[in-house]
Order: C-alpha cells, then structure tokens, then sequence
C-alpha cells in the first residue's frame, strides 16, 4: 500500500470520534470504492452512502424508450455511450433494439457523432446525450460544430442532469439526510463550487470537490470529518489540481448558449425541480424529440419491476439489502438501473462485494 | 403510445454480448447447444476435446455452410452442415468419427431458429453415427451475417488401402451416380423463385457414407468417389476427367432427374447438370465390378437409384463429353461461376 | 460518473476554436482531443480529457498548495 | 463522363461466382490459396485429406474468427486463426498437427487482402510447424460478411497421460501466468477508437505449444492449461474455478500490464483483467513444481514474462477473489457479455 | 431418338436439293440446336447461320454502362434479369459493380420489382428492362402497375429491341443474306406474322414462325426448305400451337400505351432504324435516363475489344472463325457479348461445340 | 431468346384486370403466373409463360391444324 494511502488512514482513525454518514455523490467514486475496498479500511463509525450520481442509472425510463423508438426509425442512427446499451426502458434496453433491428453506433465521444453526420448526408444522427455538468459542454459543443458545418442531420436526444438540484432535493427529504457530501471532481471541474458554496451554508452541511484515486478520496473523507469533527460546514477543495474555484468559463458559456435548466424526473428519485437540461428554444432543430415527434413515453415504467432503486440510490438502504440483489437482479438480466452501469451501486457491490 | 415497431424481448435474439466470452455466452452454450449436442468429451469448457481414435489414417475435411433460407424441405442449414462434412469424409472411403461445429451468428436471430437448427444438427449426427465432439461461437454484428453460418470440420479414419483419387480412375472404368440430380439445388432455389411442387420436392441432402462402406467393404476397387455439390455434375466430372488427364463419355438418357426438377429447370432457365446435390455421390470403378456396386449401392436408401452413367476413356477432344439425345456427341464445360436464372 | 483522464498536450492544431484539437499522451497512449473549452492550453500542459474533450488544465500551484494545506489540516487536527 | 463513382475491375475483388464451385472458384483456390499454403495432400480437389498419424490420443478443436479490421500490428486475421486453434489444442497438452481452413469472404472483398491474408496464415502455420491440410470457400453477398470470416479446426496428437482439465485441479495449486495481459484486445480496441501507441503497441497473438511441451516434457504434473481470450483472465479462471468447485485467490500487485495498456484500458473505461489475449495462457500445477515450471516458461519467448499470480483455495466466498493495491480482498466475477466502452 | 424427329431428319435429307443458309433468328434456337447437336443430323448443303437474336448480347454497351453507373448511385436499387449480369460494358459488367459497391438485385420478373419498390418507399427501384417483343409487354404491365399503385420510387432503364427492322437492316447488307429465316417464335406469339408478311415480300424470302423442341426446329426449317426448293416466299407458321396470326392483342396494346420505336445501336450491328423501343412522353417520369439525368454513354466502346461479334451475328463468321474465340475469349472473362450469355452464339458453340 | 415454358393453369384469382394472377403448373411445379395480357385463360388452358406473365393461350384446334398441315406438306413434297 502507498505510504500517502496508509498515512491518510491512520490520519482517518484519529480523526473520527463519533458516527458519521458521508455521502459520495458520484457513482464514478463508488466505483472506486467499492473496486479498491476502501470501506473496509475505513474507522468503524464512519459509513459512506452511495449517491444518485451516476447519469446512466438516473436516465428516465421515458428518454430511454424514446431511444429505442428512434433507433427503430428507418433512415435514423442513434449513436450511444457504451454505458447506455443494457439500461432497460419499458421495452428492452439499447442492445435489444439493435437485435431487433434497430440502428445503434457505439460512440466515445459526440463529436465522433458529427463526423460520422457529415460523412452520411443521407442518414439521420442522433445522439443519445446523457451526462452531468462534465458531459454537457461536449454536447454543447458538438450542437455548435454541426450548426457551424451545417449538418442538418445531426440532432439530440437530451437527457441531461444537474446535481446541484439532485443534492437539494436530498437534503430535503425526510430520512436519509447525509451528514457531508463528498462533491463529484469532475462535475465541479466545470461549474466551480459555488451551487456547492450555497449548499453547505443552506443545509449547515459540510461539502469537500473530491478526484477518484484511493488518496484523493481518503482526502476528501478525511476533510469531511475534519469539518464534522470541528462542527464546520463550508466547501473545502480536496481536487485542485484539476478545479477551480470559478471552474471551466469556456464550458460553462458552451453550455449555457445552448441548455437551459428544466424539471426532470430522475430514475428511482421522482422529478426533480431544476434537475435536468433542455435544448434552448434557438437549437430546437436539433431537438430530436420535437424533430421526430417522438412519443412522451410512459413515466413510471420501473416502478413496476419492484426496483429499489430510489431507496439505494438515497442511501436508505445498502444494495444488499434490496430483495432481489444478486438473486433476481443480476448484471445479466438487470432489474433497475443501478445494476447495469459499472457505476452503478447495485453492480459495483455486485462485481466486488459479493463475499 | 409508439407508432414505431417495438424490439422483441431480450431473451429472444442472438445480441452482441452472446459472443462475448462472459456469463451470457456460456448460458447460451448450456441453453442451446449442449442440450442439443450433450456435454462434449472433457466438458464443456476445455479448449479442445481429447479423443481415442483407432489405428489408420486419418481423414480430415472442412466446409462452411451459408445457405438461405436456414430451414427448408428436407432439413436445414444444421443437418446439411453435418451430412456436407459426413460425405466429404466418406468420399475418401473413411468412417466418419468426429465433427467440429462452429457458428457464426448475427446478432438479431431468433433464439428458437437457433435452437432447431441446432436440434436438426444433432438429430442428423445421431444418424450419421458421429459425435460433435466440440464447438464455437460467434456472434457479428447486424448485417455482417446471415442469421447462421456454419463451418464443421471433421475427421475420419481411413481403414482400407486403396488410393481414392482422380490420379487412380484408367480407361475403360464405369462413372456410377447414386441417384438423380438436383433435388437439393432446385429444393432452395424454389424457394426463392417462388415455386412449389406438387408432390412436395424435398432436399436430397443424406449422409452417404453406409453406401459407400457397403462397396469399399465388398473389396471393391473403388478409384475415384465424390460428392455432387457446388456446380453439380458437370463441375465434378469435369474435375474429375481434368485431374486423371482422361476423358469421361456420358449418356444424357440415363442421367435421372425427376421431371419437375427437369421443369423447374426449365423454367427458371438452369441446367439440371449443374444444380447441386447434398446427397448424391459418384464412383468411379472398374467396369467388371459395374454390377455388384451398382447392387451394392441399391441396397442402400440413399443410394436406390444408382445407374451407370458413362465410362472413362483415353483423353479425346474434351474432358468430358456427352451423347445427347439426338444421338448427337457434345462437349460438356466447367461452368464458370454459378448458375443464374434467366430469361432467355 | 464522468471517467476523465489526465494526459499530456503533445501537439496542438490552431484552426477555428471549435475544433482546436491536440494530441494528447496518457501514459503511452496518444489520441486527439478537442481543446475548444481550454483554449489558454499549450504543449506540456496536463489536461483532463473526458469524452474526447479537454475539461480542465492542470494547475500546479494548486497542487502543490493542495498538498501543502492537507498537511496543514492533518497537523493542526491530529492532537483531537 | 459519369460523375458517378465505378467499380473496380472485375479482377480486383471477391466475387459470387467466386463462391459458385466452377472455373472461377478454382482459379481463386489456384491463385490465392495454394500459392499460399502449398498443395495439400490429396490434391487441390480432393473432398478429404487423408493423413498420416502418430499413435496417441488425438485432440481435436474449432474456432472462428470475425476480428475488425482484419490486420493489425502484430497479426492479421490469417495469423490469428492459427494461432488461435494451435493454443487451444496446446491447452490440451497437444502436439498440434494439422489445421483445416474454412473461409467465408465477402462479395467486394479486394484480393490482394484476401493474398495477404493468406500468406499471413501460411506464415504463422510453418512457424509454428502446422500443416494447413484442406479448405473451403464460400462467398457472400455483400453486407452479409465482413470482409473475411475465418475458421480453422485443428488436430493434434496428445502423448501424455495428464489429465489437464478443472476438474485435475487441487487446492494449494499455484496459477502461472505466461505473460502480461490485454495487449491483443487493446491493439484492436484502440485502433477502433482512435487511440496510438508511443512504442508501437502489438497484439500479443503467438503459438504457445511450444512453451506448453517444454513444461510437459519435463515432467511437471500440469493440472489445467486454458489461454487468456475472449473475456479475459476473468472469465477465463472464473470458468476453471467454477469448473473445479474451487476458490482460485489472485493477487493484483502481480498481475502483469503493460503501463500504457493500462492507461488506455482507463481512457475506454476498460478493466484489463477483462481484455482479451491471443498469446497468454494460464497453468494451474502444483505449487512444488512452481519454480521449475516458471523457468521453464520463462526460457521460451512468448512466455518469457512468465509469474505466479494466484493459488488455489478450498471453495470459498466466491470462485475467484482477488486482493487489491489497498490489500483489501474483492470478489471478480465472470463479466456478463462483452466489455463496451464507457464514459462514466 | 423419337420417332418425329427421325421422320423429320429423312423428310429433310428428301427435300434439299442444293445449298441453302437458313438463319435462325432467335438465340433460344441457336441455344436449342448447338445444345442437341441438331447440325450434325442436318443433310449436307444446309447451313444455319446463327442470327443476332439474343436481346443480352445486342444490347448497347453505353446501356449497360447506364447500369451499372445507377446501381452505384446511393438510394438506387438496379433490378435486372440473371443474363446481363456478366455482359462487359465499357467500365466492367454488374457483377463487378456489385462487388464494388453497387446494388444490383436478380429478378425473374419486372412485377417482382414493382412488388419491391412497394415494400421499400425509401429506395429508388430502377428495372433494366431488356428484350425484344417477348419481354416487353411484361414492362409495360409493370410500369403501369407502379402507376397505378402510386408507387413513385419505380422506373425503368429501357433497352428493349425490335426485332422487324433488325431482320430489315440484315437483307439490306451487301454480304451474308440467309436464303430463308426462321422466325422467333415467342416473338410472333405477341405480334403475331404482320411484320414477317412484309418482309417476306419485300425481300422474296421465305420466314416459318419456329419453336424450341427439335421436332419444332426440324418443322421450321423443313417448311423454309420446302419453299425455297419450289421458289415461294411466304410466311408459314411452324408453331401454330401458340402463335395466333394476329399475336397477342392484350399484350400489343400494353405495349403502344408505354412504348414507341426508336432508331437504337445493336451491339455488334450499329445503328438500326427503328430498331429500338423508348417510353412515350407520358411515361417520362418512369424514365430512369431522365429521371436520374444518367450520362449518354461511350457508344462504340466495345468495338475497341476486337470482338468480331458483328460478323458472327450476322452469320459472316461462325464463333470458332473468331480468331479470340476460346482463347482470350471465354465465358469467364468474354471479350464480347455473345460469348456471355447462354443465348449468345459464341457462348452456345464454346460450351456444346468445343470438340 | 425469351426462354418461354408451357404450363396449364390450375386455378384464378380474379382481381383488378392489371393483376390477374393465376396458379401454373409446369409439370409438377407450380408458379404465380400473371394472366393480365390472357384475359380470357381459365383454368385448364394451357398457357406459354415468360417472365412471370402469360403470353399466350394454347390453341389446340391450331395445334392440330399444325400437324395436319405438316403432313400434308411431307406427303405433297415427298416424291421430290
Ligand atoms: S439490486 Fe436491482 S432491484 Fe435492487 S435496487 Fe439494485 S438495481 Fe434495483
Ligand atoms: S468469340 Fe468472343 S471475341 Fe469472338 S466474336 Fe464471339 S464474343 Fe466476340
Ligand atoms: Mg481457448
Ligand atoms: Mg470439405
Ligand atoms: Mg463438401
Ligand atoms: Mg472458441
Ligand atoms: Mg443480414
Ligand atoms: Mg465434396
Ligand atoms: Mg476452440
Ligand atoms: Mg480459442
Ligand atoms: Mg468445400
Ligand atoms: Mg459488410
């Protein structure tokens, strides 16, 4: 173990005189957590929850049948993260789509989406756009290179989340209220922390911007305890090499020329005032929702599967503890969200926690 | 809600993640192929089967099978990969043994295809008398297939001392055909052109190695076996009398083709010696055992309508040559592809 | 969420600011990566690359002081 | 005149007629295949060939190949689809023999790919002192294929008494890794995705026989051979855990992989212990004859960066767990389908 | 052999007193006689001479070049008969333009694609409508059953051919006139013997509408021998089963609504007054030419090749008289038309006549 | 040219005359045969098929006729 690792747990065990519950909003650290272990060499007292930050599982079912719909559209290519391939809408996921005969392009990055518009004039590109802050601006950006090339082929499928309003309206539910929040690195890397700022001094709670390696995050924990030990409740930096206080300004205008903040339901929370963004009203030709006249979709699908999702994803319960973890909800035949995406809570106790 | 066409379920395509060599790939082994086949010998996940195998040479053959439609009268693309596999063995007089079987699915097939065809495949070993003994699968992506490709390879073992060979066959040998032509051919092609026959024309495609055991066994001295396949009669003759450096003289009347292959092959403007076989074999052999092969062969269901078709002779002006029903000597040439239908 | 990578501007291609683009080494690995959102980026600087586009540039003052106020933290804690 | 594009010459590309089993098909054979891969015995148009066979049980597989694009730095599809059916007889403890090659190519396939790939597989059989002993084509339509589909089968002769199988393996049993891991996968995925490698990253595709003979010579009691493919050392060990109802405990820190195949891996969102390999292989033998067979492996070229990387338990928790950089112990399990990569 | 035929070989050896070159029109005949060796049975001094009446092999290299450049247009669909798939244009045959790249699709009927062009409103389906009389009635029905459905993604390339002003152009040569034809008789089913009368007038050469089967064969030449022994020139109809003196009137009529004649270069021949078949002018938007605005074509190209076709099919040369025959002329790489088609007269004599 | 095949219609389905399709049999198969330029086939008649569509009707009185003329002028000439 690095000596950097095994000072910041020792620094851990000292620091920690009462129960605390840390939330971790971000399903990228999670990952990181549940994959290195982490849990088990923290200070008995101290439980990480595992937040809703993961874009894949909080995707509404709706957007994901809208998908499928549109990769079914003759002429129509819908072009996806990997990521979004095995999340179940109401009819079959991504992947069941392209077998049924469904066009569907694996792609790294939106702007391969414009290239791949601009080589196929004659063909319809969707992009599949989920994501928070840190995905938005590369949406953004491709919206403004096919504008500027005049691919008028190439069109968004909007599904993307805000966490600030997910963390409000945590925070104001009424079980379950963390007592820190370990604030998404890359997220803040864009926006800066200054929602972060406000959010601490509303909810008296203590926020640390965190990275992703076993350092940065004991650091950012241990900067949480500090605050909670000390009865502080500020937003603390525990990531600056790569954030700013202000963040990223040129993504930050890329996103705002083209998003606007709307409600939005997310998956196994409910909807969510502010939570999601839609296209402004001067890129609605590449609105694919209103260019197709796709169907609204059937909210509250998931529900019905008997999905725990939200209780997990607000921390009220472990993966673990849902019923059907690991027996009828598998990475294979997945019943909730939360068990398709590496990210998710449910796959990442699934893939390294199942002893 | 949707106007659009909504996908199947997930559990009943082929998807990308069933070639992936994880959970879902194993379960299809398991679902589909293993209750077809039954376990393999050292189970199902060794990398290669270890076999006995009794003293001889050893036969070995390949072919891929990309046929359309998967299923049609008379079997499927599965039970035709076994028997193409079964009779290239036994055209060099071997007893077929053991089969490979691998796949090639695209994504986006329905399991239950799959799964008969699979089925026939096992159901066609079983009465072939060999083991698929191991197997693989791929999955390609939508449009880089077509529904099933199948490739089997299989060895045999090779228990006689003969030289089954063009190089073998001399003038004066008999050219014996199995049974009539073009069945399986005309049975596919039909389908596409939109024909049907009355009687229900149905594939030749048989295993036709008991028929030739049955000769080699009597102590006949075969020289020269082959399967009537890709390019029909004329291609394998034509083969046949190109390797040996002879010419092979045949009667157009005493080549049997059924009449409404003859009349599908009129109208779709093809010619019955070149339409292909799965279950058709031709021997060549010395004249003075003519009668008992021939006896040999009729004794056999897949082989009940051997005839003798032609002789060997010394190189003439072609390889192959035949006496039409004029009475009129023509040449017959390899064709050069394949046949299209036509219109004129 | 958000994989993002840290990598190494090897080369910079100035065309129109929407399609800045830079070759970028992470560890061994190159690949082309839009700069349009860190314009202020040159050749040597580390950049966080999250799909196929540069977020943030590394601020090594803000590291080292990061480093710096850790310990800061961790010695004015400890004795609790 | 026309602004349109035109096709290519009729004799730069794959074509139906190609498939059709005439004058066309054989000039292909002639051409590309047995300039290539020599004569077989038996001669070019032989149904089987008949070989001759050391005494010994006889090991037997089948694989596909469908890789995209069809070459790469370190290989081509033709390379693969030998080294890919001589590794899995290896895994057998095998000495391989004979191969069989099954091509399906796609309508518009340029030939000089076709040559080359060829030429590919010729190359890789002789090195690795495999003979390529008969074949097939096929052809289809376009957008039914993708360029090439190889399969090759593959036959060897196995002179051991081992029993190499998950069912041999016993706890205490030390696992042996022959080399570093996920260079093969990461070669393709990255050509995919725009990735390049600084010092020109290969993919590690290789025969390993001759790294298997040399520990099997020496006597050492081989408990399970399996090489690393699709699903990675994941999958591959979760299956031979699972087989063997054992619990194999794995160490991270000693987990071979190259740094910029790790950096690549984080760019995609990929986990190296799940990419696949075509010249890495697994063995499962008793730990006192841990060091010979390391020096063993290490003594011959594709194993050079051989070393223990696990051992084998009574069944625990989970079949494969593995202790991490933290020291913390995590379960791996086998990966559902195939790896796609991600951005969160 | 049947007993007809027999009786018909005798009758003929009874009947020719001196030399006569008889010239079957159609290459389903010349197909049918090299196929049954019918020469070999025929009495010394009557020759047949193999005519230009394959539609595959006259059909104009700048046709096929049309072809093959519309089935490489993106959204095109070129349907076409088996036959002109190998026939070499200027820049390769389709077959070569299907691997390359093109979409070419066989069909055994024109209605097939017009029952295509309806289940696939998104694809351009463009039919390579060859043939003489025989075939074309059966374009005309398509064409007006596309308009009829509405079926506005259909067109065709038309190449048909007359065959009347072909047989005129023939007797207007200085060399090579046959003494007596026989006339095609699929042909004559549809237009019935008016033309024939003409020319047989005209020309004081005797025609007999002739059939397929030997017996038919062996009729029809036995009917033109027994006039130009006794010095008459008329039409007779050796092939009265189903050739009515009048034709076809429903199939004529379906004809003149679509098509009318226009001058036409055959292959091998050149220009033909007449000799060809355009749409009319209110069928133009079904015109695939105009339609997709194909360029005109390299007429002449073929001649560059060397191949003697012109003299074969006007009976000048016999196909072994060819000095490339079945030497840099085969059926797997022809240099000229009729070595490629089953029809064609070279073709017929390499794959029967080798010997 | 035009390979054309004779075969008697087995049943009709009387549509919109453009689609008039009848069942052929060519001895032992059978086809969808378009009737649209054979308006007055029906089934029993033998008819001469190309391309999909029915060109002609087999007159069996001329068919006759035929043969009897054959003869007469095999029996007039003979003595030639
Ligand atoms: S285990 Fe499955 S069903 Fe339970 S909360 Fe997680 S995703 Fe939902
Ligand atoms: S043999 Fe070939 S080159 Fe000569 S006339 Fe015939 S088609 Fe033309
Ligand atoms: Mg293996
Ligand atoms: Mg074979
Ligand atoms: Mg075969
Ligand atoms: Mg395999
Ligand atoms: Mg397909
Ligand atoms: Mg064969
Ligand atoms: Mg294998
Ligand atoms: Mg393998
Ligand atoms: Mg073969
Ligand atoms: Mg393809």
């Amino acid at each position: 173990m690095q000596e950097e690792v095994r000072q910041l747990i020792e620094e851990l065990r000292h620091a920690v005189t009462r129960p605390w519950a840390v939330m971790e909003v971000c399903g990228g650290q999670t990952h990181a957590i549940a994959s290195l272990g982490l849990e088990e060499l923290l200070p008995p007292g101290l439980r990480l929850i595992h937040g809703p930050g993961c874009p894949v599982c909080v995707t509404a079912v709706e957007l994901i049948d809208q998908a499928v719909e549109l990769s079914l559209r003759p002429g129509v290519v819908l072009c996806s993260y990997g990521d979004m391939m095995r999340v179940p809408g109401s009819r079959g996921d991504l992947f069941s789509a392209k077998a049924g005969g469904g066009n569907v392009f694996l792609m790294y990055s939106p702007l391969e989406a414009v290239a791949y518009a601009g080589s196929h004039p004659d063909t319809e590109v969707v992009f599949f756009a989920v994501g928070f802050e840190t995905t938005a601006p590369a949406t953004a950006l491709a919206l403004q290179q096919a504008r500027m090339l005049g691919y008028a082929n190439f069109s968004v499928l909007c599904a993307h989340v805000l966490v600030p309003p997910a963390l409000e309206w945590l925070m104001d539910q009424d079980e379950g209220r963390p007592d820190a929040f370990l604030a998404p690195g890359h997220v803040c890397a864009v926006t800066g922390e200054m929602d972060y700022v406000r959010l601490a001094a509303r909810y008296r709670t203590p926020m640390v911007v965190t990275g992703f390696e076993a350092p940065d995050l004991l650091r950012g924990i241990l900067m949480c305890v500090r605050q909670l030990e000390a009865g502080e409740y500020v937003v603390r930096n525990a990531y600056g090499r790569y954030v700013k206080p202000g963040g990223n300004r040129a993504a930050q205008e890329r996103m705002n020329e083209v998003f606007e903040p709307e409600d939005r339901r997310w998956r196994g929370l409910g909807l969510i005032p502010g939570g999601g963004m839609r296209l402004r009203r001067e890129w609605n030709d590449m609105d694919a929702v209103l260019r197709f006249e796709c169907g609204k979709g059937r909210p509250g699908a998931d529900e019905a599967s008997g999905c725990l999702a939200g209780q997990v994803l607000r921390g009220l319960i472990r993966p673990g503890e849902c019923p059907f973890f690991g027996s009828s909800c598998t990475p294979l035949a997945p019943l909730g969200a939360p068990m398709v995406s590496g990210e998710g809570a449910c796959a990442a106790y699934y893939h390294y926690k199942r002893s | 809600m949707f106007e659009c066409p909504v996908p199947e379920p997930v559990s009943d395509r082929i998807q990308m993640a069933h070639g992936g060599g994880g959970r879902l790939m194993n379960e299809l082994i398991r679902s589909v192929f293993l209750s077809a086949f039954g376990c393999p010998s050292g189970g199902v996940q060794n990398d290669a089967a270890v076999l006995e195998i009794p003293p001889g040479r050893l036969a070995m053959t390949t072919d891929s099978f990309v046929v359309q439609p998967l299923e049609f009268p008379g079997g499927s693309i599965g039970s035709l990969a076994v028997h193409g596999t079964v009779n290239d063995l036994a055209m060099s007089g071997a007893e077929p043994l053991y089969l490979t079987a691998g796949f090639i699915l695209e994504e986006g097939l329905p399991l239950e295809v799959l799964a008969r065809v699979a089925q026939d495949m096992a159901a066609a070993a079983r009465a072939a008398g060999v083991r698929i003994v191991t197997g693989d699968t791929k999955v390609v992506e939508r449009g880089k297939g077509d529904g099933i490709y199948i490739n089997t390879a299989g060895v045999g073992i090779v228990r006689h001392g003969l030289e089954i060979s063009p190089s073998s066959v001399r003038p004066g040998d008999s050219v014996l055909l199995s049974g009539d032509l073009g069945r399986h051919g005309m049975t596919i092609m039909s389908l596409r052109a939109g024909l049907s026959f009355g009687d229900g024309l149905e594939s030749d495609s048989a295993p036709l190695h008991e028929s030739v055991a049955a000769v080699i066994r009597a102590g006949i001295p075969v020289h020269c076996l082959r399967d009537v396949t890709r390019g029909g009669l004329t291609a394998t003759l034509s083969e046949i009398a190109e390797s040996a450096g002879l010419t092979v003289k045949l009667n157009e009347m005493s080549i049997p083709v059924r009449e409404d292959v003859r009349a599908a092959c009129g109208l779709l403007g093809l010619d019955p010696l070149q339409v292909a076989c799965e279950g058709r074999y031709l021997a060549v052999l010395p004249r003075e055992h003519e009668e008992e092969a021939l006896n040999l062969m009729r004794g056999c269901g897949v082989s009940a309508g051997a005839c003798v078709i032609g002789r060997v002779e010394e190189l003439g002006t072609a390889p192959l040559l035949m006496t039409g029903l004029l009475g009129v000597e023509r040449v017959l040439t390899m064709p050069s592809g394949m046949q299209l239908p036509r219109i004129c | 969420m958000c994989l993002a990578v840290p990598g190494k501007i090897v080369s910079v291609n100035e065309t129109d600011p929407l399609f800045r683009l830079g070759v970028v080494d992470f560890g061994g690995v190159t690949r082309e990566v839009n700069l349009a959102c860190v314009p202020e980026a040159v050749p040597g600087d580390y950049v966080i690359v999250h799909v196929g586009m540069a977020l943030s540039v590394l601020d090594e003052e803000t590291a080292l002081q990061t480093r710096r106020e850790m310990r800061e933290i961790v010695e004015n804690t400890d004795p609790l």
